[in-house]
């Protein structure tokens, strides 16, 4: 069955929340395709708690806007995605901007909860669709989040992988390094060295990313689109050809 | 009760202005009231993060420095008079993180001098913060973390739904604001409406309510947080705000904005 | 949903239980399903004091430790078990002040391991608190300063007025309890009943929710408060605490107190 | 006119809440003659916020019981009243016991907010109405809460005066010691130090405790026990003689 880019993206970022045990994950990020990855997950039988930051209607919060920070600093957050303006070799990420402090030449909208959240939930998933070396860099202009910590400091969680439109990156905390898992159809090893400015392994495993089976997409096109239509009509429509209701 | 040009003409230029973003209850009305007195080197705070309001009251030349998390305007994009503003070079930024501005106002709101705080070490924010101290656990197991010290904001303002016969204000599930007002010399809120009675000796509207005690003044400001959404009230306007951001992309076009958005609205009040 | 005995069953012996007070929705209900099934050495909370569930389960013989900032049963005057466990020296109580107790919940709700707090110094409590530590502020300022440490309870106990089908708790302004949910491992509600949907889509009741994120279980326990207020739902029983202070000056008329009031409990349902 | 001794005592305490600039005061004791007083000085026309903890109905707060404290730690709280199983010449409280720590003789209730608020509030009054040696000790067994601090401990208020069955005490937080202001009715210098376990100054102008006058039985007798009645229904029927509606 054919499926689209964004398609491939949701079921490859489902795949890595299963790998791991996950009973609650935060999304933050504005971006659909995070979002679409854990109702995918949910809607396929996985008994997982979702708090979808970005539902426009509700919010599972009581506490104000500090409780998904509380909730994660006490724990109880499995998985969170980030992304970054830049992101490096070693997954620091950047949000701040380039040039000058505070970011003189492009300056990014600012590091949001990133400098905590990447400590202190279980895992993160890195995020980002757009691969350039532009985006994925040797060393990042400013660090909003560090990917690796100095013992003394509490970390309870680094990066899982980094997901880009054209590949995955598996990450080792240890090593400060990712490794190349998979290559998204059409790629290759030579075109992702040539498109990511930093220094990476390569899985002796290297495969192509596996497409979405016919029980994803349709789990994809169904319910969670059905869930999803509220917050983002826009990608519903494009990705899921599904109209809102008038 | 005092009115919204009133209520701008209370907050003194140069003041540190807390405002929350746009998921959280902000007065637009009062932005656009400050901009219409013509307040000058505003010193923000986003509270963590900061929205609408604060872009329009950069653009308009309001203010001095910013000290929030992150400037945007969500589906709409990066918020262009801030971003105008650091090409320029004209606008201070204080970066700070989420999770730490809420622990600031926590620590003004306890009554301590500081709060500890996880995550931040290694990150250039801490580095760019000599405010932000790094320290070894007083329990001598080796950990080493931050300090944040109490913020107390000269003026915090916000929009609630409603306010009572007594000054208290119901702001619902949004308890961010309730942090603010505990943390906060100086508290102005914008409601929908005014109702009679007591919101504190009602159980069903108490838990969604801020005392009194820290409100030192509110003014009726129908859809004051226009074009940002309000609980239930009403809803966000999308195309308001994106086109906010197209106008917005030179000076000229935000002065026209202005012009139509916001000085016409005195004319007409 | 589970019942009342099972979930006093789900109470290991030896456990640190937090219980609020009697102002604060303390779910008698489950204390008394504690005596009931025998429980063994608990460690109590008092958040921040303790009261009539306190003293009944000391008096039954349930507690080996309270931490506590105070144990009374109000106007009805000092807690007859807990004084007399105090006088035989078969209780250790360790003592705290009531902004201590809330402290060391917020540092487990916040995840970081201490929170600093003024006062205390030159009180025998922190004398006799090996666990309390006085500090320098790390902004070299010559303050000096107690850090408290984070506690997580290993069980936490309330009873609210209502249950979602999702498992949402409602508790009005005892925000307290919100707070303790946060920072326990496993929290335990009883509640007068069940009500169809979502409290948390509801913003007139979303900000007096505990979300069901916190919560291990929920057993329905009508007047599960009782002699205790429950917000506007029912009153103090001020004769019935009395009655019980008389009773529970000898330990003879405690247990009768106990088979009339706990024990016949258990053959009425 | 004649007065009860509860009234003298109200009266008493609330000149003392006058005297200083006063915007809101907290009463967490359970003695319903504190709160008297500051009804009294609400209802004689001062500006002043009450928050009275022990209120049946209603209650001033929504962040649960741990406002008060942060309200007080916010420097809002200009005047909290505390009482103590034993109070000393240097102004220490003790609500633990007596005998071997934490009580074994006699154990009191426990400590409540005392190491907190008599620290953090700006002011404090004592009241106690026993006056014995028993109470008004030369040194408490153990101290809840000290009556002065080191240097370099933040304290924002000490305690204003003691007030007692039998007179007024100032407090000197400098040289840590009370002063015998004013002698109620009926009572002597010889009996004072009779009854009282501290060493303390007697002021030059020692005299008798101000009766109440006309007006101030009015205001407590009417509107002041008006308020009263829902939360201290026997001590309004005991000392203003008034019966609840049925």
């Amino acid at each position: 069955m054919s499926h689209k880019p964004e398609e491939l993206l949701a079921v490859t970022l489902a795949r890595l929340i299963r790998a791991r045990p996950t009973r609650h994950i935060a999304v933050g990020a504005a971006s659909p395709i995070p979002a679409a990855a854990c109702w995918l997950v949910s809607k396929g039988g996985s008994p997982v708690r979702l708090s979808l930051l970005h539902k426009r209607s509700g919010n599972p919060f009581t506490e104000g806007t500090r409780e998904l920070f509380d909730l994660t600093g006490q724990g109880r957050i499995d998985l969170f995605f980030l992304g970054g303006g830049q992101i490096d070799g070693q997954a620091n990420l950047n949000l701040i901007g380039t040039g000058e402090w505070p970011g003189r030449e492009v300056r990014f909208p600012g590091s949001f909860g990133s400098a905590f959240m990447y400590f202190m939930a279980g895992r993160t998933i890195l995020f980002r669709e757009e691969h350039s070396s532009r985006v994925l860099v040797d060393r990042v202009a400013h660090i909003s989040a560090p990917g690796v910590s100095e013992p003394g400091v509490f970390r309870r969680g680094h990066a899982q992988a980094l997901v880009t439109g054209r590949c995955v990156f598996g990450f080792d905390p240890a090593r400060g390094r990712f490794t190349l898992e998979t290559l998204h159809p059409g790629e290759t090893l030579e075109n992702i060295r040539a498109e990511t400015g930093f220094d990476f392994d390569v899985a002796p495993s290297l495969g192509e990313t596996p497409a979405p089976t016919a029980e994803e997409l349709a789990l994809l096109r169904g319910p969670v689109c059905d869930e999803m239509m509220e917050t983002y009509p826009e990608f519903c429509s494009r990705v899921f050809e599904r109209k809102a209701a008038a | 009760m005092t009115t919204l040009e009133e209520m701008a003409a209370s907050v003194p230029d140069g003041a540190l202005l807390a405002l929350p973003p746009d998921n959280s209850l902000p007065s637009v009305a009062l932005a656009k009231a400050l901009i219409r007195r013509g307040a000058k080197g505003l010193r923000l705070l986003g509270v963590p993060v900061s929205g609408f309001a604060t872009d329009l009251l950069i653009g308009a030349g309001c203010v001095a420095e910013v000290q929030t998390s992150a400037v945007s305007l969500g589906e709409a994009g990066f918020a262009p008079r801030f971003s105008a503003a650091v090409r320029a070079g004209t606008l201070k930024v204080v970066d700070a993180t989420c999770p730490a501005i809420h622990t600031m106002l926590q620590a003004a709101e306890k009554g301590v001098p500081f709060m500890p705080l996880r995550g931040l070490i290694g990150s250039d924010i801490l580095a760019n913060r000599p405010d932000w101290v790094v320290m070894d656990s007083p329990f001598g197991d080796g950990e080493r973390i931050v300090a944040l010290p109490a913020l107390s904001p000269d003026v915090a303002a916000f929009h609630g739904v409603m306010a009572d016969s007594l000054g208290n204000v119901w702001v619902g599930r949004r308890r961010e604001c309730a942090t603010l007002a505990h943390s906060s010399r100086r508290v102005l809120v914008t409601v929908e409406r005014v109702m009679e009675g007591n919101f504190l000796e009602d159980e069903r509207l108490a838990p969604g309510t801020i005392s009194g005690t820290y409100i030192e003044a509110v003014a009726v400001a129908e859809r004051g947080a226009h074009p940002v959404a309000l609980l239930d009230e009403y809803g966000f306007d999308a195309n308001h705000v994106a086109a906010y951001a197209r106008a917005a992309r030179t000076e000229a076009g935000f002065n026209e904005w202005l012009a139509e958005h916001v000085f016409t609205q005195r004319a007409a009040a």
